[in-house]
C-alpha cells in the first residue's frame, strides 16, 4: 500500500502552474545573452517544474508519461549539440569551440558598444549552446530526482 | 586528535582571510578588464558572464556538462537493480 | 585535412573524440550490444593512435600549444591582452608521456571487460563511464589552465566512484565508493579554494601565466599547501592512504586497473603545481626532501600492510600506496640533487628514474589488477585462502601474473627493475639508507608476490576450472607487451620518451615560454 | 579589517561545513556538511570578484553613466561559480545515491555501524 501522490487540491494547481514555469525556463534560456541567466538557470527552473510534478503525482506516475532514459537521451542530445557545435568551430573555422557566427546573419549581430535594449538575434554560438545547456540539465536533473525517487520508494 | 586538527585548519584558513586584500579593491583585474571591454564585440553578447561561460571559457563550460552527463550515468549505474 | 592540420588541432580532438563517443553511447546502447562493444573498442583504439600520432611529434620537438576558440589557436594572448584570456591547452612531454599511459591502460580495460563485466542492465553505462574517466584523465594531462585542471579532476572523481560502486548489490563496493567520493570532494575544494586564493591576487588562472607572476607571498604559501595536500590525498599518498585499499578492492578489476592511471593523474598534477607553477620561487631542496619522507613513509607503510593480507585485491592495493613511494622518492631525490651542481646529472637521472616508475607501475600494478579479476572471474571470490592449484588449468594467467610480480618487484630482464636501478643509484648518493630501504621494500614485495603465487597458483588442484576467455587475456597481453617491451629497451625508453619528460618538469622556464612568448 | 567581513564570513562557515564531515556520523550530515563548505567555495569566489560600488558586466538596458570596465564587477568569477555550483549538484546526487544504496544494504546511516567506513 502506497500514497505517492497528493490531495487533489495540490495536483490541480501542479498540472495548472506547470506549463508557466516551463513557459518561464524557455524565457530564461532564450535571453541567457542578454539578460541574467541562461542555461543552467534555465534549465534547473525548468527541471524544477517536473520535479514538482514528481511530488505532486509521485514517481511512478510520473514515470508512465517520461521515462527515466528517454530523460537521459534528451540530456545525451544536449551533450552532443555541444560538443558538435565545438567540433564544428575547429573543422569550418579557426579552433574548438570557436564562435563562427559572430558576424553572419544568424545570431551573428554584433550589438553597439555599451548600454543598449538587447537584440534577440545576436551572441554568435551562445545562444545555441544555452539550449542544448538547458536540454541538458533538465533532462539531467529531472532523471536524477526521478531516479532517485523511484529507488527512494521500494523499500518494502 | 581530530579537533587539533581541526582548530589547525581553522587557524590556517583565517590566517588566508587575514591575508587577502580588502573587500572590494582588487589587487589586479587585468584579464577581466579585457573581457569587459571586448565581450560585446568578440561575442556579440550583452552579458558579459555568459560570453565568458560559454565562450572565453566554453571548455569549462563543456566539461562541466559532461560532470552532470557523468553524475546522471553515475547515479543510473548506483541505483539500477541487479540480482544479488 | 592533411596531417599538419590533424597535429595542429589533435590536443582537442584528444578531448573531444571520447567525449562525443561518451555522449552518443545511450543511442548506440539501443542498437545492439554488439554495436555498443565494438564501438567503444574502436573510439579506444583511434584514442590511442591519436596519442601516440601527438606524441611522436612532442616528443620530437616543441610542445603543443591550443587555445581554444581563439580565432588562431597558437596565439595566446591577445592583441590588446597582456595575459591569456582563453583556455590553454598545453601538451608538453611530460603531459603526453601521462596521457599515453592514461589511453593505454584503458584500452586493455575496455578489451579486457567485454567479457569480464557480464552482458546485464547497466554494461552501457559501464562503457560510458569508461570513456568519461578517460576524458577526465586525459583533461587534466593536457590542460594549462588551473580552473580547467579542477573540473576535469571532478569528472575523474565522479566518473570513478560511480564505476567503484558498480557492483552495487554488495554494500562494500558502495561503501569504498562513498569513502573516495568524500576524499575526494574534500580535496578537490581545497583545489578550488587554493585556485580562487591564487586568482584573487593575479587575476589569471592560466598555469605559465601564474607562474611567470607569482611572489611566493604568504597567500601563496597557503595556496602551495592545500594543493599539495590534497593532491598527496587523491594520490594515496600515505598520510591520506587509508581509501586506496577500500576503494581499490571493491571496484571491478579493470576499473582498478584504471584507478592506478587516474591516481596518478592526480600525482602528474602535484608534480606539475610544484614544478612549472612554483618552480623558480620555492626552495627546491626543502620540497624534495618533503617528498622523500612521503615517499619513504608510503613505501614502508604499503609494504608492511600488505604483508599480512588475505584479500588478493586489497594485498596489491597496499603495494600500489608503496610504488606511489617510489614515484615521490624518485621525483624527491631529483629535486633534492638537481639544487646541489656537482650531483645534478645523478638529480636528472633520480628524476628520470620516479617517471619511468609512474609509466612501469601502471602498466604491471594494471596487469597484476587484471589477473586478479580474472582469478575472481573463474572463482568469484578474492580470499588468497580459498584459492589453490590455478596454475594447472589457468596457465596464461599464471604466466601473466609471474611477469607483473616479477617487474614490481624489480627482477632483471622487467621494466621494473630498469626504473628502480636508476632509483637506487641516484638515492644511493644523497644517503646509502635511502637505497638501503628502498631495496629492503623491493625484497619484501618480491617475497609478498611469491606467498600470492604459491596460494593461487601452486599447488594441487582444487578447483575445476576454465581459462579465462579470449578477450580478457588479450587485455592482459596488451599490458604484458608494454612491460616486455620497455624491459627489454629501457636505454631506447628513457632516452626517447624519459628523458624529455622530465627535462619539461624540470625546465620552468621552457613551459612559460610555450605559452606567453618572450 | 571590517570590510574583510565577507571572506570571514566565507572562512566559518567552510569551519562549519568541516566541523559537521569530520565529527557527525550520520551519512546525510556528511553530505549537508560538504554541501556548506561547496557553498561558502561559491561565496568566496563572488566575493574576491566584487569591485567597490560596481554592478553586473550586462549591456542589457545599463543605466547611463557607469564606466566601462572601472565600475562592473568582475565576469570569471561568476562564470566559475556557475561551474562549481553544478559540480556541486552532481557531486551531492551521487552521494545521495550512495547513501541510499548503503541504506538499503544496511538499514542505517550511522557511519560507525557500517562495516568498513570507520572514519
Amino acid at each position: 500500500m502506497r500514497q505517492d501522490e497528493m490531495t487533489p487540491v495540490v495536483r490541480t494547481i501542479a498540472a495548472l502552474i506547470f506549463p508557466f514555469i516551463i513557459i518561464f525556463s524557455f524565457y530564461v534560456i532564450m535571453h541567457g545573452h542578454l539578460t541574467p541567466g541562461g542555461g543552467f538557470q534555465g534549465g534547473a527552473i525548468g527541471a524544477s517544474a517536473i520535479v514538482m510534478l514528481i511530488v505532486a503525482y509521485g514517481a511512478r506516475n510520473v514515470k508512465k508519461k517520461a521515462k527515466e532514459e528517454s530523460l537521459s537521451i534528451f540530456e545525451s542530445i544536449g551533450g552532443l549539440v555541444f560538443v558538435i557545435v565545438g567540433i564544428i568551430g575547429f573543422v569550418a573555422a579557426s579552433s574548438f569551440l570557436y564562435n563562427f557566427l559572430v558576424g553572419e546573419p544568424l545570431f551573428g549581430t554584433i550589438p553597439p558598444f555599451g548600454s543598449n535594449p538587447g537584440i534577440l538575434n545576436s551572441g554568435g554560438i551562445l545562444p545555441i549552446l544555452n539550449i542544448a545547456v538547458g536540454m541538458k540539465v533538465i533532462g539531467g536533473l529531472a532523471s536524477v530526482v526521478l531516479v532517485m525517487a523511484l529507488a527512494g520508494g521500494d523499500e518494502e | 586528535m581530530r579537533w587539533v586538527a581541526f582548530v589547525v585548519f581553522a587557524a590556517f584558513l583565517l590566517f588566508a582571510a587575514y591575508e587577502l586584500h580588502p573587500f572590494g579593491e582588487l589587487d589586479d583585474s587585468r584579464m577581466d578588464d579585457y573581457i569587459i571591454s571586448n565581450a560585446q564585440n568578440e561575442t556579440a553578447a550583452n552579458n558579459a558572464v555568459t560570453s565568458v561561460v560559454f565562450d572565453y571559457r566554453g571548455y569549462d563550460t563543456l566539461g562541466e556538462a559532461t560532470v552532470l552527463f557523468t553524475a546522471i550515468a553515475g547515479a543510473l549505474v548506483v541505483l539500477r537493480r541487479v540480482k544479488k | 585535412m592533411n596531417t599538419d592540420w590533424l597535429l595542429q588541432h589533435s590536443p582537442a580532438l584528444i578531448i573531444a573524440l571520447p567525449l562525443l563517443a561518451a555522449f552518443l553511447m545511450p543511442v548506440v546502447d539501443r542498437i545492439s550490444r554488439k554495436a555498443r562493444n565494438v564501438f567503444a573498442i574502436i573510439v579506444l583504439i583511434v584514442e590511442e593512435i591519436l596519442v601516440l600520432f601527438l606524441a611522436y611529434d612532442v616528443f620530437g620537438g616543441n610542445p603543443h600549444i591550443y587555445t581554444m576558440g581563439a580565432a588562431n589557436p597558437l596565439t595566446t594572448v591577445p592583441a590588446q591582452a597582456a595575459v591569456p584570456i582563453r583556455i590553454v591547452l598545453e601538451v608538453d612531454a611530460m603531459g603526453i608521456f601521462m596521457a599515453m599511459i592514461s589511453a593505454t591502460v584503458c584500452l586493455a580495460a575496455g578489451i579486457y571487460s567485454l567479457a569480464f563485466i557480464g552482458e546485464e542492465k547497466g554494461k552501457g553505462k559501464y562503457y560510458t563511464l569508461l570513456l568519461l574517466i578517460l576524458v577526465g584523465m586525459l583533461g587534466m594531462e593536457l590542460t594549462g589552465d588551473m580552473f580547467n585542471l579542477f573540473v576535469f579532476l571532478e569528472v575523474l572523481t565522479i566518473a570513478c566512484t560511480a564505476l567503484i560502486a558498480y557492483r552495487s548489490n554488495t554494500g562494500d563496493a558502495v561503501e569504498g565508493a562513498f569513502k573516495f567520493l568524500i576524499i575526494s570532494s574534500i580535496a578537490a575544494l581545497f583545489v578550488l579554494f587554493a585556485i580562487a586564493l591564487l586568482y584573487a591576487q593575479y587575476d589569471l588562472l592560466n598555469m605559465a601565466a601564474l607562474a611567470s607572476a607569482i611572489q611566493y607571498s604568504n597567500l601563496d604559501k597557503i595556496a602551495l599547501v592545500l594543493l599539495v595536500a590534497a593532491f598527496a590525498m587523491k594520490c594515496g599518498s600515505v598520510p591520506m592512504h587509508f581509501w586506496t585499499p577500500d576503494a581499490y578492492s571493491v571496484a571491478p578489476a579493470s576499473i582498478t586497473a584504471i584507478l592506478v592511471a587516474a591516481s596518478q593523474a592526480s600525482l602528474y598534477a602535484l608534480f606539475r603545481v610544484c614544478f612549472s607553477l612554483y618552480g623558480v620561487t620555492l626552495n627546491l631542496s626543502t620540497i624534495g626532501g618533503a617528498l622523500i619522507i612521503f615517499g619513504l613513509l608510503s613505501m614502508f607503510v604499503g609494504v608492511t600492510m600488505a604483508l599480512p593480507q588475505k584479500d588478493i585485491k586489497r594485498l596489491m592495493a597496499y603495494h600500489a600506496i608503496s610504488q606511489t613511494g617510489y614515484m615521490l622518492l624518485g621525483v624527491g631525490v631529483g629535486l633534492y640533487l638537481l639544487t646541489k651542481p656537482e650531483f645534478s646529472t645523478y638529480g636528472i637521472k633520480a628524476m628520470e628514474g620516479g617517471i619511468f616508475h609512474i609509466i612501469n607501475h601502471a602498466m604491471y600494478k594494471g596487469l597484476l589488477f587484471l589477473t586478479s579479476g580474472a582469478i575472481f572471474y573463474r572463482l568469484k571470490t578474492r580470499n588468497l585462502n580459498e584459492m589453490g592449484g590455478l596454475g594447472h588449468s589457468m596457465k596464461w594467467t599464471a604466466i601473466f601474473f609471474i611477469i607483473g610480480a616479477l617487474a614490481i618487484a624489480g627482477i632483471p630482464p622487467f621494466n621494473g627493475f630498469a626504473s628502480k636501478l636508476l632509483i637506487y643509484e641516484a638515492a644511493y648518493k644523497v644517503s646509502p639508507i635511502l637505497s638501503i630501504i628502498a631495496m629492503l621494500v623491493s625484497i619484501l614485495t618480491l617475497a609478498s608476490f611469491v606467498k600470492v603465487f604459491h596460494s593461487a597458483f601452486m599447488g594441487p588442484k582444487i578447483h575445476d576450472v576454465e581459462e579465462v576467455p579470449r578477450s580478457m587475456l588479450a587485455g592482459m597481453a596488451v599490458l604484458t607487451f608494454v612491460i616486455i617491451l620497455f624491459g627489454l629497451f629501457p636505454g631506447w625508453v628513457v632516452g626517447n620518451i624519459v628523458h624529455p619528460a622530465a627535462q619539461a618538469l624540470a625546465e620552468q622556464a621552457a613551459y612559460i615560454q610555450a605559452v606567453i612568448g618572450g | 579589517m571590517i570590510y574583510s567581513i565577507p571572506f570571514y564570513t566565507v572562512i566559518i562557515l567552510i569551519l562549519v561545513g568541516m566541523y559537521a564531515m569530520i565529527f557527525r556520523r550520520n551519512l546525510i550530515k556528511m553530505a549537508i556538511g560538504l554541501t556548506i563548505v561547496e557553498s561558502a567555495v561559491n561565496l568566496f569566489l563572488v566575493t574576491l570578484g566584487y569591485r567597490e560600488g560596481g554592478v553586473a558586466p550586462i549591456y542589457t538596458n545599463l543605466p547611463s553613466g557607469i564606466k566601462i570596465p572601472e565600475e562592473m564587477v568582475l565576469p570569471v568569477p561568476q562564470a566559475l561559480t556557475l561551474t562549481s555550483i553544478v559540480i556541486g549538484v552532481a557531486i551531492l546526487a551521487l552521494m545521495l545515491s550512495l547513501s541510499i544504496m548503503i541504506y538499503r544494504h544496511y538499514g542505517t546511516l550511522d557511519s560507525k555501524k557500517v562495516r568498513r567506513l570507520k572514519e
